[in-house]
């Protein structure tokens, strides 16, 4: 139960906090479309969160955070919005600032590409749930990661501007794609079960997809050095950036005042 | 546009209004009369920018949503504000008018919007109310305009109200569910109604005898029921619902008339709308820099997609 | 004692929420002799805050939000991290967002003219406490104030891009300018009492010395049309823009996720 | 730079290791040789720097501290740090190299800063703990350079120690507190300190044996102790004080010495370090960004407020 729970956690963790970057540009997207667009992916995503985080409270009901007697607070919003951020697992690729429309499309690329791949394979786990929220979440990303791809090539080839932006934002978030491919010890062990995906057997498949996307749009990988975690922990560990306590102190907020309301 | 003969003309307009007097459709490729156009236009756009102003007020709280299962409504909703803009736009640009120049009109305070989305959000309840009270008004006003005269429009009405209609039971929904939570809760909500409901009144406009373009807009069947009217019917639509949820309408005047068989009330302040509408709201100069910044924002990107089609279509053609 | 608290609450909350957007300039400024400057001010204004909301809660217990018993949070913590938006009485002019260095020293211009003309006259309150504030007070913002102004005249005889910018921040900021001298009922009956200060009595001394600046600076009074209210009530009634109940939900949260902490 | 015959060159140089010889302090307009000014500039400048990026990892918590007291003393402590940096400056400025040019090579990676910046701020008790141990660790560094060869340096510092011994009180009376609260306010010191010890421990630089610069610099008199001293005060310092705290030091080699009348203890990740200091640290690049673009972002201030001296002065001269 425990590693499962866990499991899943990070699975919802990346997915929440990512929807929590992309609904940002909600009102702010360059043309109609992509705002549209972006709240595409960031209710896919979050509809996986939700998925993930009532099958990691069914897998061990010791993750759910406690709150008063009574409260009727369902638990994936007890998970959502009572974890601190050293409680939450995510990658830490998801939580850094959006930056620009270009360095927002370069994380999407990089984010839908790997989660897609990891998805296609957890739709043949023997976690009935888990793969049916891989079997959704595979058409799903199919489209985040041809949308990003797209604007990625369109902006790569676009103006000289637009160019140069996207090249910065990928070489910005280059340094937080290294962990994307670090397999923690729960992740094996559930990939040993046969029920998760260890992420680093997709390492090849994800380098070879972005590789086509990086030379059909005439960009070259960044050489930036993986970014360091702390005392050899990363997100997956508890331990993030700067950023996401800030986010948190947000996204938590109201829930956090009304830790007995009904929504 | 060609210059037809003065004959010509004569009968264009009699075909023009005959189709009118028929209730059947004006489509963008029949002639009509360059003040029908213009007021097309003009409420189209209204039209259009409300929706897409629309998306500050509620998105304020998309972050902050106190449960998953109402962030990923909200953000939903949203979303189809956009849509909904997306192909009033549209609407538009079959009368020549394109999304660019209107949203630099936008901008540039040449054209309006609807004045409810100059009043703050101050709490999630906001985000009930304005589903419940604002899309309960928009319905009020849109639903005629089902059948407005000038055809895309109208098409593009029918898909916006059944979209609305499921925003406004959502926004219910919201109310009810939070209604049954905390004393706090409640009372959020309640505060959140005195605050919206004379604003969401003043959505339908003025009143007639102070509405100067609704006779005009009436006889060529872009507008089909008068401000008041509207206003009556949102009334009398909202009083149950609000003695379903358990809240006070703020209206010391709003009573049942027997008689009428409608509830009489009182009128919201028509100063405070006047200067909203002329741009002096609480919101109107944050709600324009909003959009003014996410477009020129928004500029390289748009600049890039139009380079990048212009260089794959050369590309194509060789 | 209800009215002494709440003017005290008037008068601290536009210190601490001023205080705050400037904390925020914290190793972000243009040079490190304005980093310095700006935590002055900022710093002094905190000061202002502390001794007025221990006024506030001295003068009528009752506006200090209930905490769980046991807990060590003394009153003026109590008043700044448990109360929510709607309980804030600042003028809404200082919760705005930054904006660029003009537009902040545009602000500050403003706001630090207006609350030097109260604490001048505030100086002679029959409320000794209040008293002591202000002389002290006065000392602190009359350099506010000259820093601003020195800064105002310099950005707008600057370059062609600090005037623009100076001039737009002016431009923005200007429709908060008019609340600053509306009086409410507390602060009229405060005045009566030879407590407080009816603001509208500053208005023209204000006036005057913001016309100096100004004229010194060549740059014209922005005609701007004052920001309204929602129903008439506007910050001093805890009616504020969006911007407050973010500006508290990063402010407040380390602080209410340990109600009972010791700090 | 003049260039001066062979003969006088001996002799400056023979004055200069004389002064040096006697603990007596180089001046700015004294002859130095270029090693040494070379030498001074980029330790003065990387303190300076060190002083400034230091602002941000502590800058993180202003806008969330728990306490308008605990606000206070970090919004002053920061401000502290800004003035140091201010000074440092300024006495590198006095070996000709500007507070600009300085600025330009800490943003383009060509000047190093303290390496115990390059990790990131996770709670409050972080600020309490930097307070405690890189204040600690900095006043251990700092105190003998007070004594340092070039006067302006010297100077400066002795400003500064008496600041940086202000702070780690204050940051020790914070954790104080904090262990007298409740167990969540327990557990986030002790993280904090498991999360800072070895990085502080590296703030001394690597192992004497593998400090290339030390041995000329200590003949300098620019530095006055190794590495290894500095961190063997450090420990010895540090431990009563944690006993004291109620925390433990995540270093399982940690006892005392009879023999040595010192604390054995271990070797921080060496590899780690070089890591950090060549960049590849958690908060690298996220500082360097955060200080590029405050230096761009207030580009256009700096080019007003040397328009406007100017044109003062040139009114001045009218």
């Amino acid at each position: 139960g425990h590693d499962l729970a866990t499991y899943c956690l990070m699975l919802a963790d990346d997915a929440l906090v990512m929807s929590h970057r992309l609904s940002q540009w909600c009102s702010k997207a360059p043309d109609l479309e992509e705002d549209i667009a972006l709240a595409n992916v960031a209710l896919d995503l979050l509809g996986q969160t939700r998925l993930l985080l009532a099958r990691a409270a069914a897998a061990d009901p010791s993750v759910v955070p406690a709150l008063p007697e009574g409260s009727p607070v369902p638990p994936e919003d007890a998970l959502a919005f009572f974890r601190g951020d050293r409680e939450f697992l995510n990658v830490r690729l998801v939580e850094a600032e959006n930056g620009d429309f270009g360095r927002t499309m370069a994380r999407l690329l990089v984010f839908a590409t790997w989660r897609l791949a990891l998805f296609e394979r957890l739709a043949s786990s023997r976690d009935r749930v888990l793969s049916a929220v891989a079997v959704k979440g595979v058409k799903e990303m199919t489209y985040h990661r041809d949308y990003a791809a797209r604007w990625f090539l369109t902006l790569a080839q676009g103006t000289d501007e637009s160019r140069r932006r996207v090249v910065d934002g990928l070489t910005a978030i280059w340094s937080l794609h290294h962990e994307l491919f670090v397999t923690t010890d729960v992740e094996q062990s559930v990939a040993d079960a046969g029920v998760g995906v260890a992420p680093h057997q997709v390492a090849d498949e994800v380098d070879v997809l972005l590789e086509q996307v990086f030379s059909l749009s005439g960009v070259e990988r960044p050489t930036v050095s993986p970014l360091a975690g702390v005392r050899g922990r990363t997100g997956r560990h508890g331990l993030h950036t700067e950023a996401l306590s800030k986010l948190l102190a947000e996204m938590q907020v109201v829930a956090r005042a009304h830790p007995t309301g009904t929504w | 546009m060609t210059v037809a003969p003065e004959r010509d003309e004569q009968e264009l307009l009699a075909q023009f209004e005959s189709t009118i007097g028929h209730h059947d459709r004006i489509e963008p490729r029949d002639w009509m009369p360059d003040g029908y156009r213009r007021t097309v236009v003009r409420q189209v756009a209204q039209h259009a920018h409300s929706e897409i102003i629309g998306m500050q007020p509620e998105g304020n709280w998309i972050t902050r949503a106190p449960s998953l299962r109402r962030k990923a409504t909200l953000l939903a909703k949203v979303q189809d504000e956009a849509g909904h803009g997306l192909y009033l736009y549209s609407a538009c640009e079959t009368l020549g008018v394109s999304r660019n120049e209107l949203t630099e009109m936008l901008i540039n305070g040449k054209q309006k919007y609807s004045s409810i989305f100059n009043y703050p959000t101050l709490s999630y309840a906001d985000v009930g109310v304005i589903g419940w009270l604002v899309d309960g008004a928009a319905i009020c006003n849109q639903v005629p305009l089902c059948r407005t005269s000038y055809g895309p429009y109208g098409r593009a009405m029918i898909r916006v109200c059944k979209e609305e209609s499921f925003h406004q039971r959502q926004g219910y929904e919201l109310l009810a569910t939070m209604m049954r939570g905390t004393d706090e809760q409640r009372a959020m909500v309640q505060e959140s109604v005195d605050r919206f409901w004379w604003p969401a009144l003043m959505m339908f406009g003025p009143p007639d005898d102070d509405s100067p373009n609704t006779a005009q807009s009436m006889a060529w069947g872009i507008k089909r029921n008068t401000n008041d009217d509207l206003r009556q019917r949102m009334v009398d639509m909202t009083v149950p619902q609000a003695n379903a949820l358990g809240v006070t309408l703020p209206d010391p005047d709003l009573r049942w008339n027997e008689e009428r068989e409608a509830h009489d009330f009182g009128q919201p302040d028509w100063d405070e709308f006047k200067d909203v509408i002329s741009g002096n709201g609480p919101c109107n100069a944050q709600r324009i820099e909003h959009r003014r910044r996410a477009w020129e924002d928004g500029a390289w990107v748009r600049e890039a997609a139009t380079a990048f089609a212009a260089r794959s279509a050369g590309v194509a053609d060789q």
